[in-house]
C-alpha cells in the first residue's frame, strides 16, 4: 500500500478501510471523547468485516455499534459506558446474553491501557506502572504481571504490549503528503498510532500546508499508511476547531441502544443504507 | 427521600442531590487539585471552584489540567475543558507524570457499591445464580486514583444496594480489610477520607479505617442512614448535622447545571 | 517557599538561587542546546555553592563552568562535550588530572538518562529500555541493570529514576502566578522538572497571560516553586523568539577553558564580578 | 594525504574531508529516514537531500523529525532544525518512540575507534600505564541509535588511532565479537553495514561481520589503507573504485557548508 516514497497515501475511506482492515485483526479506533472515528467504524459495519479484536480505552458508542453489529468477538478495554450517559446496551447485551455473539473481554483500567500503548509504540514487550494493587482486576487477565524493581525490590504491575494490526483515529487536518495534525484533546492517538503496523486517518480537510498548531501533535505521513478526508467523519463526537460534540446524540443513542429491533433498524437506516465514504 | 425536595433552614428547598453535592464541594475546601471525575465528583469540584475554592485546580483524565469550564460538561472530553485548561497533556501522561507521580491532592470518585472499608466496585454486580452478574462500565481510571491521590472521596447516593456487605467485584482499593492494608499493598496516597451520600457523610474509623457515620444532613436520622446501609453502621461518639445549602451554594449549583 | 495557594513565587534570581539551591545538592539544570539555563549556573557559581551533584544529558559549556569553578563532586551524564566544537576542557581535567577537585561519575547514554527523569517524573523507581546491551558502559554504574519481561522473558535494562532536589530550567514565559510556557526544541526539560523536589524557572518575560503557543509546554505554576525573570539567562545558548544560539561563544569558549588560569580569569571577569541577578 | 587536496577525475578539486562526506551522502540512496549526528554525519545527510535522495527525512536527537536546515547546524539544538523541522518531540519521545521503536532506517554516526567488528568507543582512550586515560564526551545516543537502527552508517577518517585492534572501551556495540553476536544480544537492527573513510569504504564481511576494504577513493592503494588500519586488514576479492565527486555534489556541499 506504501509508495515507493513511504508517504501514506490519499485514498477514499471505503478503499482505505478495504485495503487496511481485514476479518479477524486487531484495530484500535482510539479518541478520548474526542476525535472518535464514527465515519471509519460506519464503513467497517458497511463491509461486514468481522471477527474483529477491538483495543480502545472507552468503547464508547462507536464501539457499541460495531458489538451490536456482531462483527467483535473480543474486546480490550478499560472503560464501556456511554459518558455521561450511562450504560453501553450492546456492550451489555453482548456480554451478558452473548447477542448477537458472545464477547470475549480484557479488561484494564485507564492506567494500564494508557502504558500498553506506551510500550507498544516503543517497541517494548510490556510497561510497568504502579497499579491494579489489590484489585480483582488483574486476576481476570493474563496481560497483567509483576516486576521487581532491581533497585529497590518493590514489586510493580507489568502490563502487555499492545501493537494492533491497525489503528484508526479521525484528525482535523492533512497535507498531500499525508503528514497528519489533530489537536485539542489528544488523548492516547499518538501511541495507538505508533504502535499500529497499519495506521489509518480520516481527517476533516486537507490542506496545503499544515501551520503548526498550539497542542497540535504531528504524524509524519511516513508512520500513516493511508489518509481519507471525511469532513464530519467524528460526529457524535467532535473535531476542535470544526464541530462542537453532540452531546443530544449521545443522550439519544440510549434508548435506541436499549433496544435490539431498535438498534438494527437504526443501523440500516443510518450505516448500511446510509452514503459511503466521501471521495477524497 | 431519596431525589426528593425538601425544605432547609433558610429560605431555599433543595433536592438530596443538590445536598449531597454541596456537601462534597465543602469537602475539597483543603484541596489545591482534584482529579475529577464525571456526573457528581464533577458537579461538587466545579461547585467548589465557585464557593469555597476559586484556585481548586480540575484534573480530568482526558487530559485537561487546570480546567476552568463555564458549564459543566458532559463528558470528560467536552472541548471546553481543553480550551479552558492551563495545560493539555497526553493520556499516558496524565496517568503517569500527574496521576501516579502523587502529585494530585484529592480523587473524586463515584461507585456502584462500597463496602465497609471504602472499596469500590464499578466492574460488576450478581444478580443470582439464573442470570450473568449484569455489567457496568469498569474500571477507568478509578484503581490508579484510589491508589495515587493524596486522598480520596467518595460520592454516592445511601441505599443497601449501593453500600454492601460484600463487593460483587473489588474495582478500586479503599482501605481494603482495613488499617494498614493500604500500606502493605503498597498504595502510596491516605485512600478515601470521606463518603459523602444524599444522607450524611461517613468517615473511616481512625483506628479500623471502617466506616462509620460521623455526619447526617439536617433532618435525617441514625435509623434511615443504618437502614441504608448493607451491614451494621457504627457511629461517631458525635454525629453532627451538615449545614444546610446556603443561598449561595444552591445559586452557583443551579447556574452551573442550567449553563 | 511556596505560598498558601501553592504557586510559584516570582522572586530575582539571587533571592531564588539562594532559597532553593544547597550545598550538597542534586541538581539538574537542563535545556538541550536550546534554553540552558547559563544566568542560573552563573548565580550558583557567584553564590559558592558547592559539594553539587550535577544531573544533566548534555553538560555542555553551563557544567564545564560549574565544573572549573570547584562546586561539583559528582555529574550525572550521557554526553560531556561542547556540541560541534570538541571537548569540555574542564570536564576532561577533572576527570583526567582531578582538577580543581576529582569528579565522580555516574555515565550513561541518553536514551537511559531520558528514561530516568520519566521515571522519576513518573513517581516509578525505574524505567525500562531496550539498550545498554554489548555495552562497557552497565558495568561501570550502579544504576543500569536488567529486567526480564514477564510475558516475552525478554532481558531489558532497567535504569534507576532520577530525582533531582532542585530542577532549574529555562523558558520564554511566565505569567504573574508562576504558570511557565516553552516551546522550539523543549527536550527533556518537562520530565526534569517533574521530577524534582524543587523548581526554578528563569524567563525571558514575565506576561500578563500565557497565549498558547505551537509546540509550548506548559507547566502549571503549582508544579513550579520559584520563577525569576532573567532575559538572556539561557545565554550563550538561546531562547527560540528571543535569541539565536551564540555558535562564536562556543567556539570561543574552547581556548578558554583549555586554559586553567585563562579559565579562572573569565569566570573571575564574566561572573563573580558581573552584575547579580536581573530584578524581576 | 588526509586532509590535503586532491585532484581528481573532473575538473574540480576537492578535499579528503569532502570525498568522505560525498561518498557518505552516497551511502543514503535507499534510506526513507537517518538519525543523524552532528559534524560529518549531519554534513552527509544534509548533502544526500540536496542530491540523490530529496525526500530524505533527517531526525536529531534533539527532538526535530524531519528537519530541513538551509545551513548545515553546529548543534545538534540549533533553532533552524525545530523551525523546519516536521514534528518536533521531546526527547524521551524521541528515544522511545522513534528509535527505539525501530522506526529509523539508517543511524550514521561517528567516532573515536573503530575495531575491526564495528564496534565503537567514544568514551575514553588509554594514554599508557603513567598516565590516566584521555577522556572523550561519551556515549550520547549511538548505544541506542547502533542497536535499534535498520542499520548503521559509520563515517570517520581513516588512521591506526581511529581504527583499532581493540577498542579501550565499548561504547557502541556493531557486530560484537562476529556474525551472529547481534542477535544473541537481542540488537534488533543490522548494525554498521559501511564504514566510510578518507580512503575508501569497508563493510562487514557476509560470513563473518569482519570489516573488509571494498572501496578505495580515486588514487588510493590498499597498501595505504593497510597501512592505516590498526588490524591486518583483508580485502574484498574485487575492490572498486568510488566515482570522484561530481560539480555537482561538490556544489552542493560547499554551498552548504558556506551558509
Amino acid at each position: 500500500m506504501r509508495d515507493d516514497d513511504g508517504m501514506a497515501d490519499i485514498r477514499t475511506l471505503s478503499e482505505a478501510v478495504a485495503e487496511l482492515i481485514h476479518d479477524g485483526d486487531c484495530v484500535a479506533m482510539e479518541g478520548f471523547t474526542h476525535l472518535i472515528p464514527f465515519a471509519a467504524a460506519h464503513e467497517v459495519i458497511r463491509q461486514g468485516i468481522t471477527d474483529l479484536t477491538l483495543v480502545r480505552m472507552t468503547p464508547d458508542v462507536i464501539y457499541d455499534q460495531l458489538i451490536g453489529a456482531g462483527l467483535v468477538k473480543k474486546l480490550i478495554f478499560s472503560w464501556g459506558g456511554n459518558p455521561g450517559v450511562g450504560s453501553l446496551h450492546r456492550f451489555r447485551d453482548a456480554v451478558e446474553n452473548g447477542w448477537p455473539r458472545p464477547l470475549e473481554l480484557d479488561e484494564h483500567s485507564h492506567a494500564g491501557m494508557a502504558n500498553r500503548y506506551v510500550a507498544g509504540a516503543s517497541g517494548l514487550p510490556f510497561a510497568v506502572l504502579r497499579g491494579y494493587r489489590g484489585t480483582d482486576l488483574a486476576g481476570r487477565t493474563d496481560t497483567v504481571a509483576t516486576v521487581r524493581c532491581p533497585f529497590t525490590g518493590e514489586e510493580l504491575a507489568a502490563v502487555k504490549a499492545i501493537n494492533p494490526d491497525v489503528t484508526v483515529i479521525h484528525a482535523q487536518q492533512a497535507d498531500r503528503e499525508g503528514n497528519v495534525q489533530l489537536w485539542g484533546l489528544t488523548g492516547v492517538q499518538k501511541e495507538a498510532a505508533l504502535a499500529a503496523r497499519r495506521v489509518l486517518v480520516t481527517v476533516e480537510e486537507i490542506v496545503e500546508e499544515l501551520t503548526p498548531h498550539p497542542g497540535g501533535v504531528v504524524l509524519p505521513g511516513w508512520v500513516v499508511t493511508a489518509v481519507a478526508r471525511v469532513p464530519g467523519g467524528a460526529h457524535p463526537s467532535y473535531a476542535a476547531g470544526y464541530s462542537v460534540r453532540d452531546n443530544d446524540f449521545y443522550q439519544a443513542w440510549d434508548p435506541i441502544a436499549r433496544d435490539r429491533d431498535r438498534f438494527t433498524a437504526w443501523i440500516r437506516e443510518h450505516v448500511l443504507d446510509s452514503e459511503g465514504a466521501t471521495a477524497p | 427521600m431519596s431525589d426528593g425536595t425538601m425544605s432547609g433552614g433558610t429560605m431555599s428547598d433543595w433536592t438530596s442531590d443538590e445536598l449531597m453535592t454541596v456537601n462534597a464541594a465543602r469537602a475539597l475546601a483543603g484541596a489545591r487539585s482534584c482529579f475529577v471525575g464525571i456526573g457528581l465528583p464533577s458537579a461538587a469540584a466545579n461547585l467548589a471552584r465557585r464557593t469555597i475554592r476559586p484556585d481548586l485546580v480540575l484534573i480530568y483524565e482526558s487530559g485537561a489540567v487546570g480546567a476552568k469550564p463555564a458549564r459543566l460538561p458532559l463528558s470528560i472530553g467536552d472541548g471546553e475543558l481543553a480550551d479552558t485548561a492551563d495545560a493539555v497533556v497526553s493520556v499516558p501522561e496524565m496517568f503517569n507524570y500527574w496521576l501516579q507521580a502523587g502529585r494530585i491532592d484529592v480523587g473524586f470518585l463515584g461507585a456502584a457499591q462500597v463496602d465497609r472499608f471504602a472499596n469500590i466496585n464499578t466492574t460488576l454486580v450478581d444478580r443470582g445464580q439464573d442470570r450473568p452478574p449484569g455489567r457496568l462500565p469498569g474500571a477507568g481510571g478509578a484503581p490508579e486514583i484510589a491508589a495515587n491521590c493524596g486522598e480520596v472521596l467518595i460520592v454516592l447516593r445511601h441505599s443497601t444496594r449501593n453500600f454492601v456487605d460484600r463487593l460483587d467485584f473489588v474495582t478500586s482499593v479503599g482501605h481494603g480489610t482495613g488499617r494498614g492494608d493500604r500500606e502493605r499493598l503498597g498504595l502510596r496516597g491516605r485512600g478515601p477520607v470521606a463518603v459523602i451520600t444524599d444522607l450524611g457523610v461517613m468517615r473511616p474509623d481512625p483506628q479500623t479505617a471502617e466506616l462509620v457515620l460521623t455526619d447526617l444532613h439536617p433532618g435525617v436520622t441514625v435509623d434511615q442512614a443504618r437502614a441504608a446501609t448493607g451491614w451494621p453502621l457504627k457511629t461517631a461518639d458525635h454525629v453532627a448535622v451538615t449545614a444546610p445549602p446556603t443561598d449561595a451554594e444552591l445559586a452557583a449549583l443551579r447556574t452551573l447545571k442550567a449553563a
